[in-house]
């Protein structure tokens, strides 16, 4: 019947998701190498921090756009929205070509780069890939929060005596607390997620995902399986904390 | 006390024109339907909105450019807007808190107005395991703590019960006796029990202004029809005639035939317990009647109808 | 003013994500060459063509989970939601790795690779992918949609003589064809994008973001731009019919 | 016809428990507060929920588990649930298209219900754009044009404005002279005016089956307290008095000293126009009452209170 059909329809495409997580988690390879391998290692670090420090930047910068999106409404304002969606929208390995094509291309670019600010084959590099395809991430969240705070909130807050600003530090932004962390979360996966871009601008330093294909070009599957596993493992915990 | 002068404004899809009015320091209704722009005077007077044109005045002073923080007016919207992730001690205390009084003050302060208004049993608790009612109380004090110079509610009755909305108003009576307070409503029950100066708002005009007498005699047509009155033509010129002032008899009944009556046909009948509403058509118009609860006419009966006064609309 | 600074970390923030892509925009390089370029024409219509199949597949496994996921509570749905956002949670290149493995490690891949269904440098190794990491889309636009189909629609419907299946086919997913359309496009745009876990499985047939790396790597930024423009108005276009 | 053996259901937060009912074919009203679990009666009767335990019967043929496609029993949810992508027209023809009739059968039959129901000239719209009420006409139209055997409406005024209530009433009064209906509410006045059964049920439970009577002679105190009576003790027996069978007078308006009456200070006055709701206390009591509009009591005020029926509660 109907009901039969979708169900197994639905258990076709769970075990399609599920089974190539469980043979991974179930055969890991050799774990203990990869712990002790400071090539791993380091390369995880290097995730890790670059993913940090553009999660820093895209709250900073973020958070301010959301909330004048969720409480004004001027000229423009689907431009700019779309504007956000960019980087969502463009192929991984193009954001890498045209990120490098803006340093190298245009004297903006060449203004950095004669300030000493690096991003080729630099940390920087990486850090500037991981908050261009961060910060859609963290400019939704933040204004799905602020879109749901009441305005009459803000309203009260200030025949209470709280101007604009307080009002934003003491009643918006504590009410979307949860919308920040989960932004941060997200923002972090799809940085330390990130390879094709970073192939492009930084493939040195390593991130895991670059070492993980290194590792499998010059040493093949095996090889690659224990720094996998590392990342599923962190990345798995990242999402139960979102959820 | 508060002046509205020839205020307007173009807001999402309400519009005000041209309102002018003169609040005393007492309890004054704003009635109008929903859509008439009542909130958006509200918004003016709190200063979350700025009026497109024309000026505000309290006291003399023309606070038409004024920011809402610097202005004491306490406000309670239509969902009483409380902070969600604070408690209700918390809630009351803020406004203090933002003005940097001490620990010591606002504890008093909160104490005392949570006591008049009942509430202290629900100081601790979180604003959505409110009822209602305690969260219009809430809301309530969290003005009155900062001892505002005018009280302005909106609808403060249309998110509650039906069954806790007579008590609500008794509060609200007593809660007006200490602070002038701006009320907007669409309920004549609300504007007749509590209202001192009533303003009638309809399109985002104002139409009267005065005391509960402009319940009894509609200054317009337009006003009547607001009120729930009967327009009817007789002898080619227009009367208001309200529901409960029209006698509805069968025609074997009629005790005195020197009286001025029309003859009529039940339409309908709706039954309200104490009393019942008849629609009854006379001549092409359906003429809608209050009769007491134990009258027993039936739909399709034929009655005489008496208007126990006409008000004259030239 | 509290309103100045948030207008200026907007603009920082609007011009950092707009002007990498105006700049390759209005220096595309040599466009003509490219469109003439028989292994760039052949690697999109590969992108073009295994996305497309990814997102039909797609559509009939994801919509009727969708279904169930809106319409009923059982025990374990909330493992069933995890392992749907299983793609999303996991960096890309570890993606590959984990399929991969799965189809050389396991009796069941053994037996997709004896019955002569191939991954490895193979077109269908390209669909596997692009499903594997589009199918989530799918599945929660759908299932938004469904979400906002209010159930007494389909209960009246079916007072009013109309089946289970009936009611599903003339009701609910008329009503979210909206949501379908939405969920086809960013399965199919989550396809043409991705690059790390083809570079693992399926190095060829090379698809466009494949082909991006590969000029780039072997002749540099100025070869690979125009691929790269050529992909980004694809992209636009796709994201304009989204919105 | 239909009849109800034992139903009891948990479903979400409402609870049934063993109702059991026998419904004739005439215009039957359930009665009950919000919560109570009325709308998972109306489900069981659709067939779109199964009952935990129990039997439905329809004309002595067991239905309990008979698919709600195969009932043809026509159900009008209180959002009305008009299919938002078709129009008033293919609403209202959906379920003869299911049924395979042929297009002139459909666009007669069609056209003969929107005629009875006055909704014509809408049926090209889609229905956002419909105000409320034609809403409610489309979704009751949806319904008869498959001659049901039954027509199940869920709260169908909760929707509306009030101004067109008491219009609606009239209208469900006619479609219930065509087709038995099961109309649930929480309102007195549909429940008085429409009812020829009226069941009330309170927390899940049924409490009283019977004709218009029932309000005029609550069974116990739980029904008494529900339809609004007072409860009040005299000489250590329980009765319930009716706001509106009390009179309140001065003191010194009194005539017949003879008459049993209480001492009392009039609390709080709701203004409704018609009449007026004051709240007397007695002793530590409250005591609801009805007054004439012209009554001019004030708060504070000292008076006497006579009942003139109660009802006694064992």
């Amino acid at each position: 019947s109907f009901f039969t059909v979708f169900i197994v329809l639905s258990a076709l495409l769970l075990l399609f998701l599920v089974l190539p997580l469980l043979n991974m988690i179930l055969n890991p390879g050799n774990i203990q190498n990869a712990i002790f391998d400071s090539e791993v290692i380091n390369s995880l670090l290097i995730s890790l921090k670059a993913a940090g420090t553009a999660t820093v930047i895209a709250l900073y910068i973020g958070v301010p756009i959301s909330y004048l999106l969720s409480r004004y409404h001027f000229f423009g304002k689907n431009v700019v929205e779309a504007i956000i969606d960019i980087p969502m929208a463009i192929p991984h390995a193009v954001i890498g070509i045209m990120i490098l094509a803006f340093y190298y291309g245009t004297s903006i670019g060449r203004g950095f780069e004669s300030i000493g600010f690096k991003i080729v084959d630099n940390f920087w590099g990486i850090v500037t890939v991981m908050l261009y395809v961060g910060l859609p991430y963290m400019v939704n969240s933040a204004r799905d929060g602020f879109l749901m705070v009441d305005e009459e909130l803000e309203n009260v807050s200030r025949t209470l005596g709280a101007s604009r600003a307080k009002t934003f530090f003491k009643i918006s932004l504590p009410l979307i607390k949860n919308n920040i962390v989960s932004g941060s979360i997200l923002t972090f996966a799809r940085g330390i997620s990130e390879v094709g871009a970073i192939l492009v601008i930084a493939y040195f330093p390593k991130t895991a995902p670059v070492l993980i294909l290194d590792r499998f070009n010059q040493y093949g599957l095996t090889a690659s399986k224990p720094i996998s596993v590392i990342m599923i493992i962190l990345s798995i915990l990242l999402f139960s904390v979102f959820r | 006390m508060l002046k509205l002068e020839n205020v307007s404004k173009s807001w999402k899809e309400f519009k005000l024109s041209n309102i002018s009015l003169e609040m005393d320091k007492n309890y004054c209704i704003l009635l109008g339907p929903s859509g008439a722009g009542k909130s958006v005077i509200i918004q003016c007077i709190t200063g979350i909105i700025k009026p497109d044109s024309g000026k505000i005045y309290f006291n003399g002073e023309d606070i038409t450019n004024l920011p809402p923080e610097r202005r004491n007016f306490g406000y309670v919207p239509q969902n009483y807007a409380l902070f969600p992730n604070m408690s209700v001690y918390k809630n009351i205390a803020y406004g203090m808190k933002i003005r940097g009084r001490s620990k010591l003050e606002i504890d008093k302060k909160v104490l005392d107005i949570s006591e008049f208004l009942g509430i202290t049993r629900i100081l601790n608790r979180k604003p959505l395991t409110l009822s209602g009612g305690e969260q219009q109380r809430t809301a309530i004090a969290r003005a009155l703590v900062l001892d505002p110079k005018i009280l302005l509610l909106d609808e403060p009755t249309a998110a509650l019960d039906t069954s806790i909305k007579e008590n609500v108003i008794s509060e609200l009576k007593k809660i007006g006796e200490i602070v002038p307070v701006v009320h907007i409503t669409h309920d004549f029950v609300e504007a007749r029990t509590l209202g001192n100066q009533i303003a009638i708002l309809i399109n985002g005009e104002l139409n009267d202004f005065g005391d509960s007498e402009i319940f009894k005699t509609p200054k317009n047509e337009k006003i009547a029809k607001f009120l729930g009155y009967n327009l009817v033509k007789i002898e080619n010129k227009n009367y208001a005639v309200a529901p409960e002032e029209t006698v509805v008899k069968r025609p074997n009944e009629v005790q005195n035939p020197i009286e001025q009556h029309y003859f009529g046909k039940v339409e309908s009948i709706v039954d309200f317990g104490y009393y019942r509403k008849l629609n009854v058509k006379i001549d092409e118009y359906s003429v809608k009647c209050i009769t007491k609860g134990t009258n027993n006419l039936k739909i399709g009966e034929d009655v005489k109808v008496f208007y126990k006064r006409k008000i004259s609309l030239n």
